[in-house]
């Protein structure tokens, strides 16, 4: 039985900061994704909703809410989430429903609003809360990404400058698309000049939080065929395998990892993406372009070698020589990444795989990889989610 | 000195001469469980949920680490004006797994090294209750004031 | 494509007020379900679960959550939200999965510790969230299910001593069940003498919240062949289907239904098992034995039409016939129903199916149906969720 | 006499003689929505966005009907002690819905009947705020003192 399901649209609604509801960016989406198919609403058959934990009950029922907010007409419903995998959760969910035959066209949606100032805890003693646990003792979100990013240079030599870099390169990316937040075309001065947040990572480093909302109509080969879209990008493969113990990279909002004494350490985040080399049937030199969760600029660099773009502690150096650059051997982030966008949780693997589908279709304009045949991304959330999924034509 | 104060989290730590972490150990695959665990063995391969309450070791090696820039939120409560801390992620090589804690006050990132044998040491944190803080566990280089 | 799996395994831990952790719950029905499925946690391939919203982060992510408590291994995962019908939408992924040949072997899990006291809504002045209005206009959770009791009283001629049999009946049922939080034989007289709520239904008519979990093995038909189980029970259909516009029933937190001016008014309760039968390729003749969702003795009458058991307006006379009893023509909640467990949100759907299963394997003891071949279920949540489950042997 | 008080929820209706609920019509398909919806009508063949305010029949037929024998939790804020009040669904004939509210002070739901005519009146309930409370719609019966 063939794995493979169509991508016959695509549609993003600008990630920002709008102050809008989050269903509002959401229909938008649903909306371009639908006149982009060129299918009315009333032929979706199931409406797969990514999870905002932000926005209350609506967001906890995305699914329903966005499928209500189009217009009730009795498609099946589903509402996944998996932190920043929701997106790929909600796309996993379309394709297994698909290939049951149980539908034959889905919308995959999310979409956030992110709240105004900082997202502080719940009040409160709660030693039970790892959450909270690991606040009251200090440690915050960007030490996670600190620690990884310092460890690169502890053990490879990676430099400051090479994750300034990053920054660079996704900005010169990002700069002229149209969907994302952030276009200026940062140098490296102005990312030396940016404060220290968590050392070695200054405030251009780590990734901001976004409004925005993304939406795919995915459909069976049959479907596309029957509708003159054979020739559509399709999903190859998903991978949203959960840990294996003993896990050993920390995590947040843990303060310590598994320990390792009667199972051996294992690495999460490279198990993603090697799972979905099974799947798909194809290894890491097959690929043409990346979108990789660049929460900080330094994993965008574990997550090449996760990828197996490059042996491991040679990522910076694929980097300096220009590789991931668009025109280089491997692109990576071509659409700018989170460093242009800015984290909208439950929309964000979701637009991953719309940059995919339009470079993938040679519509990406001034940041299309030429000649662009398979694509694949990856992030990570938190206890223990995460995904890669690879799109070809 | 610091013996009056509370811990910041109960049962988290000793304090004393010899400070360590409290941490789990199943009773049956042995391993290790740092806070403590409760309920079921994360061990895929074991079924037991009997743990015993364990001292784990007091020293190890510094896996990485960073540094607080700017004031973290609550429930963190800093001092006014805020100085920055260190973090350090400690290997500690027994148990097999890394554990974090701020770096003693004093110590800066420029002091730290990845390798660095590290100590468990209590140090004092502000509280919003108690005038003189909380303790809370820290790691200190053993190499005095660090390798740099 | 066949479009049925097996139910190889089911576990419930008690329903009650235990005031210990969800996960530990999930964690002994999971367990309970493994050793009945006779295989081993690390044969699961997919872990589906049904998201709770009272237990902070952990019950956001219960797939992930019960995954690391059973120990990461590596399986798929998924958490699926969606209101009262969470487990049906966990089971629904889970068959999709394993349909689309990505998995063998799931786990459906789903678990909840209610809060202490009463459950109140978030303070301030929130003109913007529906559920906030209709409080601050005194229009409480049970004011729903009274304005559909006393629309049957008004319409069919129910009176509330129908009602009361409802929960007379569900009583007996329950009183044997070890799984179930009230094992009372409660009489007529008991429910009369229960202090009135909302008029027409009684404190006895509602339905309490409680503590609990459930637990699934399902897999794929060659895969219980293969372990000697190829007759275990089967999922013949699941229906997850939202409403259709325009939506005639008034459904928590609205204030007012949709208007049918351009479009006709639909029945979205009998819309679920509709849906539920067509897939299953059956009839509501074919089936032996019903859990419905009785989240009010009266809302017992409406799922047995809803469920085509019989003509509109007939509910009551069957029950007063003793058609709905254990060696009636037609059980319903033999369990004892949401009478006798008290709804644990997340579980409560994944424990229907668990009763089914007992039912269709001959295991229900002193609340056996006699010969059961064929099980459904029904069950409505907020915001246009619902399901219908039909199992068979 | 309650024209001076300040209705529980702004723009949700409209005051004086002949008070009436505020809703939202597309301006494409004619759909009616209470309370007043903003962003996309949930026809799911119409995909406007845009909707005029218009008040909503003021009369209507009793669907069904309830009360509420306890105290609801906040946000309502009740009289001390606690009075029971009677809610009615009630259709509306022209825009082909069912509207919830509560039922005037003083009748019960032993005067209350399904398809009795019904018609939306303002009066006040308690406030947390504003000692003399605030100003809501509710379902009056058209026939003097109700069916019974
Ligand atoms: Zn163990
Ligand atoms: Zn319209």
């Amino acid at each position: 039985m063939t794995q493979e399901i169509a991508i016959i649209g695509a549609g993003m609604h600008p990630w920002g900061k709008w102050g809008r509801k989050f269903v509002e960016y959401g229909v938008e989406a649903a909306r371009e994704a639908l006149a982009d198919a060129g299918i009315n609403w009333r032929d979706v058959d199931f409406v797969s909703g990514a999870a905002t934990m932000r926005c209350g009950y609506p967001g906890y029922v995305a699914g329903a809410t966005f499928a209500q907010a189009l217009g009730w007409q009795g498609a099946e419903v589903n509402t996944s989430y998996a932190a920043c995998a929701s997106g790929s959760q909600a796309l996993a969910a379309a394709r297994a429903k698909i290939l049951a035959g149980q539908a034959e066209v889905a919308l995959v949606i999310g979409a956030d609003t992110t709240p105004k100032g900082f997202l502080a805890p719940a009040k409160g003693e709660r030693p039970d809360d790892p959450d909270w646990v690991r606040f009251r003792v200090g440690i915050t979100n960007p030490t996670y990404f600190a620690l990884y990013a310092r460890r690169r240079m502890e053990i490879y030599g990676d430099t400051q400058e090479d994750f300034a870099r990053v920054k660079v390169k996704n900005a010169a990316h990002g700069f002229t698309n149209p969907k994302a937040r952030y276009r200026k075309q940062f140098t490296m001065e102005d990312v030396a000049g940016s404060a220290m947040v968590a050392d070695p990572l200054r405030l251009m480093d780590v990734c901001a939080t976004s409004d925005g909302g993304a939406a795919l109509i995915v459909c069976s080969l049959d479907y596309a065929k029957k509708i003159g879209k054979a020739n559509a990008p399709r999903v190859a493969a998903i991978s949203t395998v959960t840990p294996t113990f003993a896990s050993a990279v920390i995590e947040m909002p843990d303060l310590a990892t598994d320990s390792a004494v009667v199972a051996d350490a294992q690495s999460f985040r490279a198990a993603l993406p090697k799972k979905a080399y099974e799947e798909a049937g194809i290894g890491p030199e097959d690929v043409s372009v990346a979108e990789v969760y660049d929460l900080s600029t330094a994993l965008e660099l574990d997550w090449m070698e996760d990828l197996q773009l490059c042996a491991r502690g040679d990522a910076a150096k694929l980097l300096r020589d220009g590789a991931t650059k668009i025109g280089g051997r491997i692109p990576v982030n071509p659409s700018g990444g989170l460093a242009c966008f800015g984290e909208a949780v439950p929309a964000q693997a979701i637009a991953q795989v719309c940059e995919l589908t339009w470079q993938l279709r040679g519509q990406s304009g001034d940041r299309q990889v030429e000649g662009a045949k398979v694509g694949i991304t990856a992030n990570q959330g938190l206890f223990g989610h995460g995904s890669s999924v690879i799109l070809k034509r | 000195m610091s013996d009056e104060l509370k811990p910041v989290l109960e049962g988290f730590f000793t304090t004393g001469d010899k400070p360590a972490l409290l941490g789990s150990r199943c009773t049956k695959c042995g391993t290790y469980y740092f806070p403590k665990l409760e309920g079921f063995c994360r061990n895929p391969d074991c079924d037991c949920s009997q743990f015993e309450s364990v001292e784990l070791s007091r020293t190890g090696t510094l896996w990485s680490f960073t540094n607080a820039c700017y004031k973290p939120p609550e429930p963190y409560v800093a001092a006014e004006p805020f100085e920055p801390y260190a973090i350090a992620a400690v290997e500690l090589d027994k148990e097999k797994m890394v554990i974090l804690g701020q770096v003693v006050a004093g110590v800066g990132v420029d002091q730290l090294k990845a390798g660095l044998p590290m100590e468990l040491v209590v140090e004092s944190i502000p509280d919003l209750v108690e005038p003189a803080g909380k303790l809370v566990w820290k790691w200190k280089p053993m190499t005095e004031g660090g390798a740099a």
